[in-house]
């Protein structure tokens, strides 16, 4: 076997990330379209904390942490969102979600 | 060797839970997926020496926000879910092909990259693994460099608290 | 501490601040609650003022209390405080009135109590910070923060025209005002020009020697801006009509401080950085001053509502204080600050007087009142307490500025002081009929029967104003010590004559009187009574306490 | 003597405890008994100081007392280099001051008693204020007399006009009291005026403000017998401030108005004492005078000018009050006519037996109103000597007194008086003794009128309270005298409040003697009015004349060089008009000369005692008579000579008329100018906007009309469905990451 | 070898059996105390004074019958015990039970590891617990365990925040997150943090009553208004384990708190020379004897005090103790810079 490196890593978080695409792309059920973007997100954290162990600079770190942060606030918002939304559509389909046009 | 094996263990794991949490029919199936998934994950920012992000991904993500889905899942409790209505415009089905198509272009660049002559990031690679994940170093990054963004993302999760407080209270 | 042994003046300066920043944090349906803090602060404004008058020494530097700290650096702009005795006097009436304004308020605000008090705060620290600033540019920003609250008081809590006059009053103000910042920009850039530095340090300003023409352009910049405030003759407009319209407090605080930014800015500014043109001017001045006496007292005398009447009272009276200020004579500046004073405390009371019936009947008009001594004793006696120390009675404070002021000009020039001592004959005229119209006669109104008199709470706003009337009246001594040398620094610049004597007069300061000389007046004085040695600093520590009370 | 300072302050904290406290907690007899005590420890201390200073050597007689600085020492240019301008808190005890006292602490004390009793029918507030500002009068009296210098005199000076203000207004319901207490303010502020001024001026000449220091500066420089020199100048506008203050013309219309203030107010303040603070001003400053002729005969012709006007108004009057105002201003004339002939000390010895016989009279007066449940009208009255013995005897006593009827006081003083003046200038002694003459007609008209003949008034033997008082207010309908118009009928507003004050609490019985408390200082004052002139028997009379070496050193300067100039200046001043003549001159009289002076105005006064007799009892129908001969003369004199009229017209109504002209330029013109530039602002203001509305915005409206337009395919592409902008994101994403692969 | 694998496996063998005993053993311990405080005897047939009655219910719990609810959700709700249990005992993983001693001839320390972040790495296993009872509450599919779910988690995370801001304020006294870090610097400092941060340590000790769901905070098992809370429609094995992890938290919860407040194994003023007699007591029993104190408070609160009010729990959590949680790390930031 090779030693794990960076790649592979790198293809992990490819793939999470195109798992969470398609997630998004597919799914009509808002809060799972949110659960995938949480995916994502964690396939970016990976890919700094990869990086992060590769050039031995902690930056990556911070920087996953700032993404925590914003996915909680993101979270917080979002959920806020659907739960207004259900309360006046009775539905979590983000295909009748579309009056945000011209 | 035991690296290799933990490591595509946990990616297995990962990439298993990350299918369950795509294709998962009941929501709630879903949510504890996605713990599953999470977890595994903080295992992996172990591996590359980020405890104090291991401790974060668990605390934040697995132990808070997922707890936020799973509570909106539950308040919401859906007889009938979205994904059994029709399809209409047949998206669904584009978008897993483009996804499958581009990991698979990704996956293409990264490996055509990997085998070319060792550049500066894999020379960097090359030197010992070192801790550089402890939890002071990150701390001092945080409230010395990065002590703007810092601020500037309490302050956004300060506002993210209010407008969902805003946005779940039947009347203001 | 330390903060109030080295930053007195900022922690003086900021108080009323803290107290509107509390305030903001208050629910703005809690009105008493607000009332409470405003008051509070009010008072702890007037407590921490206080170390002023006692660590101030007569005969100390001319600039004490001194703060300086960077604040543009750029552009030479410094955090520069410090005072004289002719500021810190200022300083000490605008606590003081800032104070009474606020505690007249408590029941006479009803709507958005919040903002009223917030605002009278924040004008607070503005008035205090003009007093105080030593750097032009720092004068010239508090100068501008005390027009926006002043602004909205009268244009939110006003009566009758409110907005017509605040807007009066404000571009009437800011285009003088312009006009001064371009006066202090003509400075500022003349001295770098001169000296080659960047500064608005005014003590410098103070020392400087300008050409005479330039003075004299700088000293019409000034002139606008600052006659404007007192306000002259000509510019005098927006004051009835802004005292008119604003609530009680406003009016009172309008009288008894803002007006005096005005010619705290002439003796501060005008004389002792220009005083050739000073010298030029006087003419001028002085004319437009006698004009203001006459005029003001004789417009006032056609009034029909009260408030109007006091407002043209107010500019008599400021045109009086103007006159001695530009007769460049040590007494007739000391007279013309000390009139600045004594304007404050009787006109502020005056207001006072007005918004205490206003309360009850909602109404001006003179003629709507009549008798209201039978109903309101303590008011009238109040009431003519003010009435006389605004004429001038001896013994009263107002007496002591006019006296003091019509001496320095007769000595100039005779035909001025009888010109002007004929306004206090009309200033008596005005005042005791407004007294006869409004206080004397049978109750013909009904609407006046029950009116209430002064409530404890009234009585306390003016027992300050009535025991401070009585003590520049009878014992201006300590105040007029604690003017000495700003008088002196600013005579001494524009007036050539006095500069041997005053010289002689600090060097008799600095060789006290022989201990028989003191002996010898000490023989003469009744048993209890201290003759005070000239320039001693007061209070001395080890002398027995003065008996004020037995002089009356 | 080193509590002189205390004489003054007794009465000033009676007067702060009775306005503090009495108004609201004190009964009447609390408030009554606290002034008259005050008054009392006053008068004793006065008394004691006094003694002391006779024990003293006639030329060290001054006594000084400072407090404290009041201004300290301020540079200041002055004619010749620059002073010190400074003010000392300074009392000065010197012989004037002293009678001062005296006078006012005594005739002080009596009407304080005499008060207590007159306004007993007033609510106890009312009674603690009156007495309040009876003390604090006597306060500012004495601050005045006793005062060391300009400034502290003026304290006086004011203070006294401030109470006098407020005790005419004491009845402010009254319009007519109200205008009365602001005319007597306003009219002596104009003095004022003057009087300040020649403060000024003092100081600026002689560098210091007070009297002993003015005096012997004054002393050391030349009499101005050429022409207006600056003591000449000083002079008339202190002379000016006298006017005002002892309402000599033209200033003098405000006294008789002030007869609106209480009875005792009147004896006391308009008779006694205030009035006569410019008669004493000009006495302190005599050194000033002396050098300034020329003023001295202005004060000389105006004192004369006004003792016979006043005396002429005296004749017709009808208001027992007002014929004792304008018997005031008369001998306030007298006083000023002594003073300008230089003789000083004549003057405050006549001040002195007037304060005592003036006041008697006053208080009889207000006695007799008393009596009569507020009636001062004499023609209502009569016979009433049978009802009210004691008030009729002490009158008559002090009417004799003023008629100048030997050997009561007003004779000793009033007879040194014309001979002062016989000496300077013949012409003064007869406006003298003209003067003289009336004086003893209308003062016995007054009594023949009131204490004589049958009783004329209304009848009281089924007269309730309240008819009482309809009765006394309809007289001033019912009485419009001759149908002159007597403005402001006194007589209605004082009969509705003095009812209020004697008929509201009892029915009124009829006239009768008033009460213990009134009638003892009547005595009191009685027996003043006979022995008081005994200080001044003339050496004619082989009198020592005590009174005017006893106050000789005040009126001259006291420095050794100053008293030689002002000898020098006597001497070589010796036959001009200049009042050191007139000490000189007296030797040039035989003493059989002065005595037949004596006798010739002792005849005259009898004369004008008989004249009255004829006209007013054994004749009453004359004066009809009279009248309707000499109607023009009659309304003339009954209407004070139109001077209020005058005054009224041209001066108060010229000054409103102005206020208002100025009033209206300050509306119209100044504000117009503001208002105006305002205006056109706002009318540029609305130029920019239309062409920014219609021409900009215009432009601006068109660009965004193409847009809009154009934009009508584009929207197309917004569908609102997430997923779709994904898809598109997500092809975007494809195409870069292929463009990529296929690039490189 | 040894040392790497050896002897952790065998420290993690000691450890589970001992907290399994343990927490059995607890059980009956409060059942006794119980009794004790309102003056019975408690279980006294099983056994001498009913030493093994926790035995007996073991075996009657193993024994029973297992029901699953018909239309619950199967997996979630075999999952939701196991979730329930694991964290509990992973926690024990970082806790030191006594300093390093020497065990046959091999240095062997009293922990299993002595992580870095060891304080965080509780705290975040922990915040896993919850999602044992809400996914317990969810699949039963019935009413009481789903409003007590939400009720529990609900609880948990308010509660977590305070406490998590005490921990703040402590580690930022002690200036680390290791939990032998922290007993160390105890040692150094010289005193107990019970002493230096005594508001942080009852808000702790409040909020781990809440955190475990004991009284007066039992409101997601209150009997009285859920009929058993989360686990009612549990039975047999799947109950037992819900209750060990209830008890296994609480001993976490006092081995924390001991560690972090009273000096973990430290004597009692392990600076004060004069008491170094009490050094002959081994460290992890002192380290038991503290956690037993604990224990024992814990169990005489249920005895003692009655049950909150929703509404007044919430409040409790929100409007007092995170307030005076921030303010208390203020104070502490302030003070820590300042001295």
């Amino acid at each position: 076997m090779t030693p794990i490196t960076p790649y592979h890593y790198l293809v992990l978080s490819a793939a999470l990330f195109m798992l969470g695409v398609i997630g998004v792309m597919t799914r009509r059920n808002i809060i799972i379209i949110f659960m995938s973007i949480e995916l994502m997100l964690n396939a970016v954290n990976i890919n700094l904390a990869a990086f992060s162990q590769q050039l031995h600079n902690a930056v990556g770190q911070v920087f996953a942490i700032f993404v925590v942060a914003v996915a909680a606030a993101e979270a917080a918002i979002g959920l806020g969102i659907i739960l207004a939304f259900y309360r006046n559509k009775e539905t979590l389909n983000i295909d009748e979600m579309n009056i945000l046009r011209w | 060797m035991f690296e290799s094996i933990l490591f595509y263990t946990l990616a297995a794991f990962i990439l298993g839970f990350g299918v369950l949490v795509v294709t998962a029919r009941n929501t709630v199936h879903c949510v504890v997926f996605l713990v599953a998934n999470f977890l595994c994950v903080a295992m992996i920012y172990v591996m590359l020496g980020a405890e104090f992000l291991a401790i974060i991904q668990v605390l934040v993500y697995a132990g808070g926000i997922v707890v936020l889905y799973l509570f909106v899942v539950m308040l919401v409790n859906l007889k009938r879910g979205p994904d059994a209505a029709p399809d209409r415009r047949r998206q669904s089905r584009v978008g897993f092909v483009l996804a499958a198509v581009m990991l698979a272009e990704i996956s293409a660049i990264l490996v055509y990259s990997a085998a070319r002559p060792a550049s500066a990031v894999a020379a960097a690679a090359a030197t010992p693994l070192q801790t550089v994940g402890n939890t002071e170093v990150v701390g001092m990054l945080l409230y010395t460099d990065y002590l703007i963004p810092f601020e500037v993302a309490s302050m956004l999760l300060l506002v993210a608290m209010i407008g969902a407080i805003l946005l779940a209270k039947k009347e203001i | 501490m330390t903060l109030f042994q080295n930053h007195l003046l900022s922690v003086i300066l900021f108080t009323p601040t803290v107290g509107a920043l509390l305030l903001l944090f208050i629910g703005k349906e809690r009105d008493n609650a607000i009332r409470w803090i405003a008051n509070i602060f009010g008072v702890l404004g007037f407590l921490v003022s206080l170390p002023l008058w006692f660590r101030y020494q007569p005969q100390g530097a001319a600039w004490q209390f001194v703060e300086h700290a960077d604040w543009i650096p750029a552009i030479g702009a410094t955090y520069f405080l410090g005072v004289d005795g002719f500021s810190m006097l200022l300083v000490l009436l605008t606590t003081l009135m800032g104070l009474i304004a606020i505690l007249s308020s408590w029941t006479a605000i009803t709507e958005r109590v919040k903002e009223f008090y917030i605002f009278m705060l924040v004008l607070q620290t503005g008035m205090i910070g003009a007093f105080v600033s030593l750097d032009f540019l720092l004068f010239f920003l508090f100068w501008e923060v005390m027009l926006v609250p002043m602004y909205f008081l009268i244009g939110i809590w006003g009566g009758g025209r409110r907005l017509y006059s605040a807007i009066k009053f404000f571009l009437y103000t800011l285009v003088g005002s312009v006009v001064m910042l371009l006066g202090i920009l003509a400075l500022y850039f003349y001295v770098y020009t001169a000296t080659g530095v960047y500064t608005f340090d005014i003590t410098q300003f103070q020392q400087l020697t300008i050409p005479s023409n330039v003075q004299k352009w700088i000293f019409l910049a000034f002139f606008l801006g600052f006659a404007v405030k007192v306000p002259m003759f000509p510019f005098h407009t927006w004051l009835p009509d802004a005292h008119t319209d604003a609530p009680t407090a406003g009016s009172v605080i309008l009288a008894a401080v803002l007006l005096k930014m005005g010619t705290y800015g002439f003796i501060r500014f005008s004389l002792p950085i220009l005083p050739d043109a000073s010298r030029a001017f006087v003419p001028m001045m002085i004319g437009l001053s006698l004009v203001g006496i006459i005029y003001g007292a004789l417009v006032a005398l056609a009034q029909t509502d009260w408030k109007r009447l006091v407002a043209y009272s107010s500019v008599s009276h400021m045109a009086m204080v103007m006159l001695g200020m530009f007769a460049l004579t040590p007494v007739g500046i000391t007279g013309s600050i000390v009139q600045q004073l004594n304007h404050g405390i009787s006109t502020g009371a005056l207001f006072l007087i007005v918004g205490i019936v206003y309360e009850r009947r909602h109404t001006r008009e003179i003629s709507e009142y009549g008798g209201l001594s039978k109903v309101m004793p303590i008011y009238a006696a109040v009431f003519m307490i003010m009435t006389m120390s605004s004429i001038g009675l001896p013994a009263l404070n107002g007496f002591i500025g006019e006296i003091l002021i019509l001496q320095g000009v007769y000595v100039v020039n005779k035909i001025w002081a009888a010109v002007a001592a004929s306004g206090i004959v009309l200033g008596a005229a005005y005042m005791l009929w407004l007294y006869q119209r409004t206080m004397f006669g049978k109750i013909e109104n009904p609407a006046n029967e029950k009116l209430k008199d002064l409530n404890l709470r009234e009585i306390a706003t003016f027992a300050p104003l009535i025991a401070l009337a009585f003590w520049i009246g009878i014992y201006p001594t300590p105040i007029l010590r604690r003017l000495e040398s700003s008088v002196t620094r600013v005579v001494l610049r524009v007036n050539s004559v006095y500069g041997p004597a005053m010289a002689k007069a600090a060097a008799d300061c600095n060789n006290p009187p022989s201990a028989a000389a003191v002996a010898a007046a000490q023989a003469n004085a009744p048993a209890g009574f201290t003759i005070e040695p000239p320039c001693t600093t007061e209070p001395a520590p080890a002398a027995p306490p003065r008996r004020e009370g037995e002089r009356r | 003597m080193r509590f002189i300072w205390l004489i003054p302050l007794l009465p000033a904290a009676g007067a702060l405890v009775n306005g503090l406290f009495g108004i609201r907690w004190f009964s009447r007899t609390v408030s009554g008994l606290l002034a008259c005590a005050t008054m009392a420890g006053a008068l004793g201390l006065s008394l004691w100081a006094f003694s002391e200073l006779l024990g003293l050597p006639a030329d060290a007689r001054v006594h000084d007392v400072v407090l404290g600085h009041w201004i300290p020492p301020m540079a200041l240019q002055t004619a010749h280099d620059i002073g010190m301008f400074q003010v000392p808190w300074q009392f000065r005890l010197d012989p004037l001051s002293g009678v001062m006292i005296l006078v006012v602490t005594g005739v002080g004390f009596l009407i304080h008693v005499y008060s207590t009793a007159y306004m007993k029918d007033e609510a106890p507030g009312g009674y603690a204020r009156f007495f309040s500002y009876l003390n604090l009068f006597c306060f500012f009296m004495l601050v005045l007399v006793l005062g060391a210098n300009f400034l502290v005199m003026f304290v006086g000076w004011e203070g006294v006009g401030l109470c006098s203000y407020l005790l005419i207004g004491f009845w402010y319901e009254k319009k007519s009291a109200s205008d009365a207490g602001k005319k007597a303010f306003i009219t002596n502020r104009i003095g004022d005026w003057g009087f300040i001024l020649g403060m000024f001026l003092v100081f600026f000449t002689f560098g210091t403000l007070d009297f002993r220091a003015v005096a012997d500066a004054a002393g050391a420089m030349p009499i101005e017998s050429a022409g207006f020199g600056v003591l000449s100048i000083i002079c008339l506008t202190l002379f000016i401030g006298a006017t005002g203050k002892s309402a000599q013309i033209p200033l003098h219309v405000w006294l008789p108005d002030a007869m609106e203030g209480p009875t005792p107010v009147s004896a006391l303040i308009h008779a006694a004492t205030m009035v006569t603070a410019g008669v004493y001003m000009v006495a302190r400053n005599a050194v000033l005078f002396q050098h300034a002729p020329h003023v001295m005969q202005i004060v000389a012709i105006v004192g004369a000018l006004t003792a016979l006007m006043a005396a002429t108004i005296g004749l017709v009057q009808n208001d027992i009050k007002r014929v004792l105002a304008y018997s005031t201003v008369s001998q306030l004339g007298y006083m000023f006519l002594a003073t300008g002939v230089g003789a000083f000390a004549a003057g405050i010895f006549h001040l002195m037996t007037h304060a005592f016989f003036k006041a008697l009279l006053f208080l009889g007066s207000g006695s007799v109103i008393h009596a009569m449940a507020g009636e001062q009208d004499m023609q209502k009255m009569g016979g009433l000597r049978k009802y009210m013995p004691v008030t009729f005897v002490t009158m008559m006593i002090g009417t004799l007194a003023i008629a100048g009827i030997p050997p009561l006081a007003g004779f000793f003083s009033k007879d040194e008086i014309l001979y002062q003046s016989f000496l300077n200038n013949r012409f003064l002694w007869l406006i003298g003794a003209v003067t003289a003459l009336l004086t003893a007609f209308y003062m016995f008209r007054l009594i023949l009128l009131t204490f004589y003949g049958t009783y004329r008034g209304a009848p009281w033997a089924r007269v309730a309270a309240p008819a009482a008082a309809m009765e006394a207010a309809a007289h001033g309908v019912r009485h419009p005298l001759d149908g002159q118009a007597q403005k402001d009928d006194h007589e209605v507003s004082h009969g509705a409040a003095d009812v209020r004050a004697a008929g509201h609490a009892h029915a009124w019985h009829g006239p009768h003697e008033s009460p213990r408390a009134m009638t003892v200082p009547l005595m009191a004052l009685a027996v003043g009015a006979i022995v008081a002139g005994f200080l001044g028997i003339p050496q004619a009379l082989k009198g020592a004349n005590t009174i005017e070496h006893f106050l000789a050193p005040s009126f001259e300067s006291h420095t050794a060089a100053a008293r030689e100039a002002g000898a020098g200046a006597a001497a070589g001043a010796e036959h001009g008009p200049g009042a050191a003549a007139a000490e000189e001159g007296a030797h040039h009289l035989s003493t059989a000369g002065e005595l037949g002076l004596m006798v010739l105005s002792v005849l005259i006064a009898v004369a004008g005692v008989l004249a009255a007799r004829r006209f007013y009892f054994t004749h009453p129908e004359l004066p009809d008579r009279l009248a309707a001969r000499w109607r023009g003369a009659h309304a003339l004199l009954f209407n004070k000579y139109y001077v209020d009229e005058l005054y009224d017209a041209t001066a108060i109504k010229g000054t409103v008329a102005g206020g208002r002209g100025l009033w209206t330029f300050d509306r119209v013109v100044i504000d117009g100018a503001v208002d105006g530039s305002g205006w056109l602002t706002r009318v540029s203001a609305w130029g920019s906007h239309m062409f920014d509305k219609h021409v900009v915005d215009g432009l601006v409206n068109l660009v965004g009309w193409i847009a809009e337009e154009g934009s009508f395919f584009v929207r197309r592409l917004q569908t609102g469905l997430v997923q779709n902008y994904a898809l598109l994101m997500v092809v975007g994403v494809f195409a870069f990451l292929t463009l990529y692969l296929v690039a490189r | 070898m040894v040392d790497i694998y050896v002897v952790p496996i065998l420290k993690i063998v000691v450890l589970l059996s001992a907290v399994l005993l343990a927490v059995t053993y607890l059980t009956l311990l409060e059942r006794k105390v119980i009794a004790w405080v309102q003056v019975r005897l408690g279980p006294m047939r099983v056994g001498p004074q009913g030493v093994l009655q926790p035995i007996a219910d073991a075996v009657k719990l193993l024994l029973k019958e297992d029901i699953t609810p018909s239309r619950a959700d199967k997996w979630v709700f075999t999952l939701a015990p196991i979730v329930s249990m694991v964290p509990a005992l992973i926690a024990f993983a970082v806790i030191p039970f006594g300093a390093t001693v020497s065990m046959f001839g091999h240095p062997v320390s009293l922990y299993i590891a002595d992580v870095n972040v060891g304080l965080l790495y509780i705290v975040s296993v922990t915040s896993i617990g919850v999602y044992g009872i809400i996914l317990a509450g969810y699949s039963s599919n019935s009413k009481f365990p789903l409003l007590a779910g939400l009720r529990a988690s609900a609880q948990l995370i308010s509660y977590e925040i305070a406490v998590t801001m005490m921990l703040v304020s402590l580690v930022v006294v002690a200036g680390t997150l290791s939990m032998v870090g922290i007993v160390n610097a105890q040692l150094s400092q010289g005193v107990w943090y019970v002493f230096l941060q005594p508001v942080a340590f009852v808000i702790l000790f409040i909020g781990g009553l809440a955190e475990t769901n004991r009284a007066p905070f039992d409101l997601p098992e209150a009997e009285q208004e859920l009929t058993g809370g989360f686990h009612t429609e549990y039975s047999g094995m799947r109950f037992a384990l819900f209750f060990l992890a209830e008890y296994a938290n609480m001993i976490v919860v006092s081995a924390v708190a001991t560690t972090l407040f009273l000096g973990g194994w430290l004597r009692p003023f392990p600076n004060v020379h004069v008491l170094s007699f009490l050094g002959f007591v081994p460290g992890w029993i002192w380290f038991l004897l503290k956690t037993f104190v604990f224990i024992y408070v814990f169990i005489w609160i249920r005895a003692t005090l009655p049950r909150y009010r929703y509404d007044q729990l919430m409040r409790l959590g929100w409007k007092v103790l995170i307030p005076l949680g921030i303010a208390n790390l203020v104070v502490t930031a302030i003070l820590k810079v300042l001295l």
